[in-house]
């Protein structure tokens, strides 16, 4: 069986590690399938899960994070006979396939659609953890709130500096309220669990918000301008449906291969109107064939619209 | 007079709290609607059932026996330590320094290296509390919980600012070098033509854990200075009136406790992560309560204790893994285990040493009782 | 440099939320530690509270279910510390330390048991949760100079539980001070021995302060759950418990002084949300990790006697034993 | 016959294994002051603790003005009229006399009316029995002369019929003792019952009209005061004639071994309690300090024994001893050849818990004898002690059993086997037979003198007036820090000690 290990946050953060756990229950419904699964409680676990699951001969194990890094860099040389995925992260050894998200090309689309949606042109940001990853998120939205109005304010602030800052709804808030005061009438939440308080506040005072990872939209329905759509499921079905002779190597998800995206539904129909469809669609065609680049903060560790 | 038998103090006092704590455990597995039985089961199977299994458990009674015997030192000094969570931290944190910015040419000098270290750390937090204890009377366990926050923030600063290797996104250091990389079980008992589990952690570490507890057996029971220790815990009029220090006492005892809760790092953060990482600790601080209070604060004690609650912990982390009982379930054991074997101590105590007073009675014959007039 | 954004609005109205369940938790810990029980298992009673509330309100979808279950959770974890500490004159350290654990493992064990999220509730929606109440006037007021934007930001707006925190600082200066109960309350943390004599039950009026204890936990619990959140995630109190501990003892031990005490400590996190601004007040980044340990080390430096001595009740801490 | 005012009827009490009562009966006229007497630890004051409600008996029944009364607490007691003064005070220190007076008798749930009542209801109880106080003094800063009045009126606010009072004078000068002997003798003609317990056997012959008498948990007698003799109720305290004098030949002093000048303390309120003391004691003498309790006696022994700092100079054998810093502490003296049988011996000369053999090592743990390189030589010290043990007697001769498991008697033997075997220069000896029953008494004392006529220098501090008279050589009497004169026992007497022990000097002209 293939296994599936979440990270610090839970498998229910209705974002990143949620959209892993529907990729996994998407091909455990389709094919019939079953997983093996576990939600980590704390740093120090990591090995163990990754060895428990090796030792009981779960193939491939796929794991949400990029905090697996180093056990796995311990653990994969051990069972050279278990196929690995990690998620957002690179590991360089012959049985780990490492799936890496553009994401700051998602989040430019969604600044985009943010700098058309405020009216006070002055929009937010709000990170997880501080990390370069979550910096390549506000990197890539800040560019495309610039793209569309040059004069707009993006606020971005960082609920923390260790994991505990993917599951503190109530720093969330607080931190939504702050940028509310200071002008905000959209935040982008990339903030795991974090940001289900961001996204509850917004509704709450009346501004729009912008998920991430998964399809956040059906939580206010009306009140989620979009989510930035970054498709861990389709990583983990891959890695499942793959199974034990899957391919290794790195592998990266963008725009042109549809790993990250927004989202559209029924919940934010009357927020996004055809022009800004339109304006958006135009610019993810341009990233797609490389007519328009978006500047990677982890390229070189800086932002050219954003300080930090 | 005591009342009760001396073994019935050591042993049915702890083993009736311990039963009452898994009764209440079973029947909060019933009650999440699971099966208490299988749950043993799978537990025994997953913690003691293989090499593996006995792996992960010594590794986690290596962790709890450092954290156990320092808050039962504390305890013989009268003195609740709550703060061994923060003080393995700071542990982690010296093994850390020591390894990273040593080249140690070899595992053995690295070890006890880190041995010092880890000890320093531990008791330099452990330090501050106490000197405040022992000075100016700000209440022990008020501030080690404090400590313990601000150490969470520390490690949290160096982590974050300091030790993480540039381009890492994790809060944690580089990995320690090859050459300190401390033998495992495996490799330990390999020459022995003993066939241990490669995966599991448990390294050399649980032999100086169980040295520290011969160790501090005989500090306690077998020189003046156990003995002041322990004379100070009971009744420190009698320990000033014997010229034995508050001060002094206070911060030998801490220095000692902080120190041997430091060193938890050698097996948590040497012996297995080889790396700091945040949280590396993962309770093992407040579990070294358990142990203590479980123990009665005797070594022998708390390594049993120690060993029990490293079967619990294995085996919570197999049912979290094959079940739907989430890990939190250990927690509350633990919860209950402190609760009846410390808090609840009474309730379990005072019906024994009624049915031993009753039993006494009834084999001493009774006395004659003369008539006493009342007074005219 | 604009030292004056250290106050700025959002910032204070963060104060106040922030605030308010580490002012109810310590006035709960006043009541209990006046009364000569101490209390270290703020934490847990507030995690369960939190919990049984968010689950109730999400269950039956009324927030007012939610807090009386929230409230019941904290009152029956009192019940335990009151036995063991009380009843069967346990160790109340190793008491609360028990209870701290026995909440943060149940909360989650029962949360997974019933809604399956991880050990998180459901999203509260609608009468699932306490909304902010406007205060009278709040509109019209707004528009006056200075004080109108204080009334109608910073006063007015936040949930009734904010309210009710608010209203017990008083509330619990008037019962401590004023009436028959305060007297003999504080007296039993004093000495239990002349309640005793006086023909006063110690263990009465003791069960009676963890009880009242238990209550403001249960509302401390309730209102993280279902009026700062809208909902339960696992260990949400976050060590606030402790901090309300702190500032009990930054307090004295006294009514007032506890809210100015948890203000303050409720302003060093709101303003550790805002490095922006003490970086523009100060004109030098803070590190956060630096605020984030503040409330505890200023306990301690309180603790040391530095900064006028914190005496606690003389029984606190030591269960009345009559007859051995 | 009127009905008794109290009667008791079979009560017993047990302690754990320690029964503190037996079927005690009794019966206390109304109107009358009725004295109880007996050792420590005869089971007194747990028989007036039951009677006020703060135990409860095992078994037995109390009668009230003839009618059956259930006292399951104090509030029951309190009902019935009874007032209890209690050998510690009941008074919650932080807070005013008014406080601590309406303290369970308020009237209503809010305070300022209570307040106002009591404080006129003191008012006329002042001026009815003489009781002054100041109701908005707070108790940690008044003296114990004036928190005993606070109880004393706590009593009577409540409108207590009966009034017990534990040892209410062991606190008292002589004069305080005697002015709350006028007021007891005006509740009396009041018509309120009084039950007085006390050791002393001159407050029993004064003011009381009937006196029981305790023994062990049981109630050996009840007789009429007018009847009886101190030396009759000795003998029933004891079980067996009484031997008032301790068989000694004369001192010989020899050299000043112990030289103190100008001794000052100041304890942690910033009270001196030590106002300059002078003395000295010889080789081959006892120096004997009488005093009523609290007059810096205790904290002479404490900074003598390294136990508490001090100002001034003291020498031994001529060389000076440190009086704070480093080398004060216990073991610096006790390296220095002081040894110390301090005054509480189950709080400061042993650890309870710990077993004899320990006890026997502690404070001396750190000798060479006792080390076998760096660890204990237990074996060394179990054998010393079971030497020390059957040398001294002490019963039951096992080193093995934890100290708390001997009773009070061979507990002192413990220590003073301990202190004594040491060979030391200077024995300090606080309240050295508290508690002790007179055989052990004997043994005890003998010791002492056997030390005593090695030519050491001993020290010794007792309230026992009687003690001092018989033991001493030479006796100092302490009163509120200082030393009032010096006497020689043969030629003094308790009514002249007694008026030193008030402060009242005779020498000073
Ligand atoms: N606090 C205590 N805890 C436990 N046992 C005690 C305690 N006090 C006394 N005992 C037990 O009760 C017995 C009687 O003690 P007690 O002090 O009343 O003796 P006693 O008859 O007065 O002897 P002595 O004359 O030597 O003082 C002792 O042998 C001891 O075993
Ligand atoms: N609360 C208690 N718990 C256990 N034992 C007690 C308690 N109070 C008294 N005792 C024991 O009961 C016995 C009688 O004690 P009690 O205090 O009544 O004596 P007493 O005659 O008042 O002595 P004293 O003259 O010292 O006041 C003693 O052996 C004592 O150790
Ligand atoms: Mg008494
Ligand atoms: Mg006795």
């Amino acid at each position: 069986d293939p296994a599936l290990i979440f990270d610090l946050g839970g498998k229910f953060d209705k974002s990143f590690n949620e959209a892993a756990f529907n990729g996994a229950k998407r091909w455990a419904d389709t094919t019939g399938g079953t997983f093996r699964e576990i939600e980590l409680q704390s740093e120090a676990q990591r090995e163990q899960a990754l060895r428990r699951f090796a030792e009981a001969g779960a193939n491939p194990i796929v794991m949400a994070g990029f905090a697996f890094a180093d056990a796995l860099g311990q653990v994969a040389a051990d069972y050279p006979d278990t196929k690995f995925t990690i998620i957002d992260m690179v590991v360089d050894a012959p049985n780990v396939r490492s799936v890496v998200f553009n994401e700051h090309e998602g989040s430019y689309l969604v600044g985009m659609m943010a700098a058309m949606a405020s009216e006070s042109d002055t929009v937010g940001f709000i990170g997880g953890m501080d990390i370069p990853l979550i910096r390549k998120f506000a990197c890539g939205y800040a560019q495309g709130v610039k793209a569309v109005n040059a004069d707009a304010t993006v606020v971005a602030n960082m609920t923390g500096t260790t994991p505990a800052a993917w599951n503190d709804p109530v720093k969330g808030s607080e931190l939504t309220k702050a940028q509310i005061s200071q002008g905000a009438d959209v935040v982008y939440a990339a903030a795991g669990g974090t940001g289900v308080g961001v996204l509850q506040t917004a509704a709450d005072e009346g501004i729009l918000s912008i998920g991430v990872d998964s399809n956040q939209n059906y939580l206010h329905s009306g009140k989620v301008l979009t989510s930035m759509m970054k498709r861990v499921d389709n990583a983990v079905f891959e890695a499942f449906s793959d199974g034990a002779d899957m391919e290794t190597g790195f592998q990266v998800m963008g725009l042109a291969n549809g790993g990250v995206g927004y989202a559209l539904d029924e919940h934010n129909a009357d927020l996004v109107s055809d022009s800004m469809r339109n304006a958006v669609d135009e610019a993810s065609d341009k990233i797609a064939n490389g007519e328009l680049v978006v500047h990677d903060y982890m390229s070189d560790d800086s932002c050219p619209v954003l300080n930090f | 007079m005591d009342v009760m038998p001396k073994w019935a103090e050591v042993t049915l006092v702890p083993l009736i709290s311990l039963l009452l704590a898994a009764i209440l455990s079973a029947l909060v597995i019933l009650a999440i609607g699971e099966d208490p039985v299988a749950a043993v089961q799978l537990m025994v199977s997953g913690a003691l059932g293989s090499t593996y299994g006995w792996g992960y458990t010594l590794y986690y009674a290596t962790n709890f026996m450092f954290t156990g015997l320092a808050v039962a030192i504390a305890f013989h000094a009268g003195l609740f330590n709550i703060g061994g969570e923060g003080q393995a931290m700071l542990g982690g944190l010296g093994v850390a320094l020591v390894l990273l910015f040593i080249p140690w040419p070899h595992w053995t000098i690295a070890l006890l290296a880190a041995i010092v270290g880890s000890a320093l750390f531990g008791a330099l937090w452990a330090a501050i509390p106490a000197y405040l204890q022992a000075k100016r009377g700000s209440h022990i366990v008020i501030t080690t919980i404090m400590f313990n926050f601000i150490a969470a923030a520390v490690l949290n600063y160096m982590l974050v600012n300091i030790l993480r290797p540039a381009g890492s996104m994790d809060p944690a250091t580089e990995r320690f070098r090859e050459a300190v990389h401390l033998p495992s079980l495996h490799e330990l008992l390999a020459p022995f033509g003993i066939e241990f589990s490669k995966a599991a952690p448990a390294n050399v570490s649980l032999v100086i854990a169980i040295i520290a507890c011969v160790l501090v057996w005989l500090l306690i029971w077998r020189t003046p200075l156990g003995l002041e220790i322990r004379s100070y815990g009971k009744s420190q009029r009698a320990a000033r009136y014997a010229g034995i220090g508050a001060v002094r006492i206070t911060m030998i005892a801490m220095l000692i406790s902080g120190g041997l809760a430091g060193m938890m790092a050698i097996n948590n953060v040497m012996g297995e992560a080889e790396r700091l990482v945040l949280n590396a600790v993962e309770g093992a601080g407040f579990i070294g309560i358990a142990v203590a209070l479980m123990g009665r604060s005797h070594p022998l004690g708390v390594f049993l204790a120690a060993i029990l609650f490293g079967f619990l912990y294995q085996g919570g982390a197999e049912l979290a893994l094959w079940t739907s009982i989430p890990r939190e379930l250990i927690v509350v054991i633990q919860a209950l285990v402190i609760l009846f074997t410390g808090a609840l101590d009474n309730m379990v105590r005072m019906p024994l040493e009624r049915m031993f007073l009753a039993l006494r009675t009834a084999r001493a014959p009774k006395p004659e009782r003369k008539p006493t007039e009342p007074a005219e | 440099m604009d030292f004056f954004a250290l106050f700025d609005l959002s910032v204070l109205d963060t104060t106040v939320r922030l605030a308010t369940p580490l002012l109810l938790a310590c006035l709960a810990g006043l009541f209990s530690e006046r009364g000569g029980i101490f209390d270290i298992g703020l934490e847990g009673k507030m995690l369960a509270a939190a919990f049984f509330s968010a689950a109730l309100a999400a269950m039956t979808g009324s927030v007012w279910v939610g807090l009386l279950a929230g409230i019941g959770a904290s009152l029956v974890l009192s019940l335990v510390h009151g036995l063991a500490s009380i009843t069967f004159r346990g160790n109340q350290l190793i008491s609360g330390v028990a209870i701290n654990f026995l909440a943060a493992g149940l909360t989650v064990l029962i949360a997974q048991s019933w809604f399956q999220q991880g050990g998180r509730t459901p999203s509260l929606i609608g009468g699932g949760r306490f909304e902010g109440i406007t205060l009278p006037f709040a509109e019209a007021f707004s528009t006056v100079p200075f004080l109108g934007p204080i009334y109608s930001e910073l006063i007015s707006g936040h949930s009734i539980l904010v309210y009710v925190a608010l209203l017990c600082v008083p509330g619990t200066w008037y019962i401590l001070f004023r009436t028959r109960f305060g007297l003999r309350l504080r007296a039993v943390g004093e000495n239990p021995a002349a309640v005793d004599t006086a023909g006063v039950s110690v263990v009465g009026l003791r069960f009676a302060a963890v009880g009242i204890c238990g209550i403001l936990c249960g509302i401390a619990g309730a209102y993280l759950a279902t009026g700062l959140q809208a909902g339960f995630v696992k260990d949400m109190t976050a060590g606030r418990g402790f901090i309300a501990l702190a500032a009990l003892i930054f307090a004295k031990w006294r009514p007032w002084h506890a809210l100015w005490a948890t203000l303050l400590f409720g302003y060093l996190q709101a303003i550790a949300l805002r490095p922006d601004i003490i970086e523009g007040a100060l004109g030098f980044k803070v590190q956060v990790q630096l605020l984030d340990a503040l409330p505890y080390i200023l306990t301690v430096v309180i603790l040391a006697g530095f900064v006028g001595k914190a005496i606690p009740p003389r029984a606190g801490g030591e269960p009345y034993v009559k007859e051995r | 016959m009127t009905a008794p005012a109290i009667e008791l009827k079979g009560i017993s009490k047990a302690f754990g294994p320690v029964q503190a009562n037996k079927d005690i009966s009794i019966r206390v006229m109304p109107g009358t002051i009725h004295g109880i007497i007996g050792e420590n630890g005869a089971g007194k004051s747990t028989l007036m603790s039951i009677l006020y409600g703060f135990y409860k008996a095992d078994a037995g029944e109390i009668f009230i003005s003839g009618q059956k009364t259930e006292i399951p607490d104090s509030q029951a007691a309190i009902a019935a009229g009874i007032g209890m003064v209690f050998q510690h005070f009941k008074l919650v220190e932080n807070f005013s006399v008014l406080e601590n007076i309406i303290l369970g008798a308020e009237d209503g749930g809010l305070l300022r009316p209570s307040l106002a009542k009591a404080r006129k209801t003191l008012l006329e109880l002042e001026q009815e029995y003489d009781l002054k106080v100041d109701p908005d003094a707070i108790i940690e800063e008044i003296g114990v002369g004036m928190q005993q009045r606070v109880e004393i009126l706590k009593a009577l606010y409540r409108q207590a019929n009966i009034l017990i009072l534990d040892e209410p004078t062991g606190v008292l000068t002589p004069a305080e003792a005697d002015q709350l002997f006028r007021i007891l003798g005006r509740l009396k003609e009041e018509g309120k019952t009084i039950i007085l317990i006390t050791h002393k056997l001159r407050e029993i012959m004064d003011i009381t009209d009937t006196v029981s008498v305790m023994r062990r948990g049981e109630m050996t007698a009840t007789v009429k005061t007018s009847e009886t003799s101190p030396e009759h109720l000795a003998e029933l305290m004891v079980g067996r004639k009484v031997l008032l004098r301790v068989d000694k030949t004369p001192a010989s002093p020899g050299d000043v071994v112990l030289d103190v000048k100008n001794l000052r303390v100041v304890d942690d309120q910033g009270v001196e309690r030590l106002r300059g003391i002078d003395l000295q004691v010889r080789a081959g003498e006892i120096l004997g300090i009488a005093g009523v309790a609290g007059n810096g006696q205790s904290e002479l022994l404490e900074v003598l024994g390294g136990y508490a700092d001090g100002t001034g100079t003291i020498t031994l054998n001529g060389q000076s001893i440190d009086l704070s810093g480093k080398n004060s502490d216990g073991r610096s003296r006790r390296a220095r050849g002081i040894a110390h049988v301090p005054e509480d011996r189950q709080r400061e000369g042993l650890i309870m818990d710990f077993a004899a053999w320990e006890n026997t090592a502690f404070g001396y743990h750190r000798d060479a004898a006792y080390q076998s390189g760096v660890l204990s030589n237990n074996a060394a010290i179990k054998a010393e002690t079971q030497a020390k043990m059957d040398r001294f007697d002490v019963r039951p001769p096992h080193p093995h059993l934890a100290a708390k498991n001997f009773s009070g008697g061979n507990q002192q033997k413990i220590v003073l086997a301990r202190e004594i075997e040491r060979n030391p220069d200077l024995l300090l000896v606080g309240q050295p037979t508290r508690g002790v029953d007179i055989g052990a008494i004997e043994f005890i004392h003998q010791q002492i003198v056997a030390l005593r006529d090695q030519g050491k220098a001993i020290l010794l501090v007792s309230v026992e007036l009687e003690e001092i008279l018989s033991l001493a050589d030479r006796v100092a009497v302490m009163f509120d820090g200082r030393i009032m004169g010096e006497r020689l026992p043969q030629q003094t007497d308790e009514k002249e000690l007694g008026l030193l022990m008030a402060g009242v000097s005779g020498d000073a002209a």
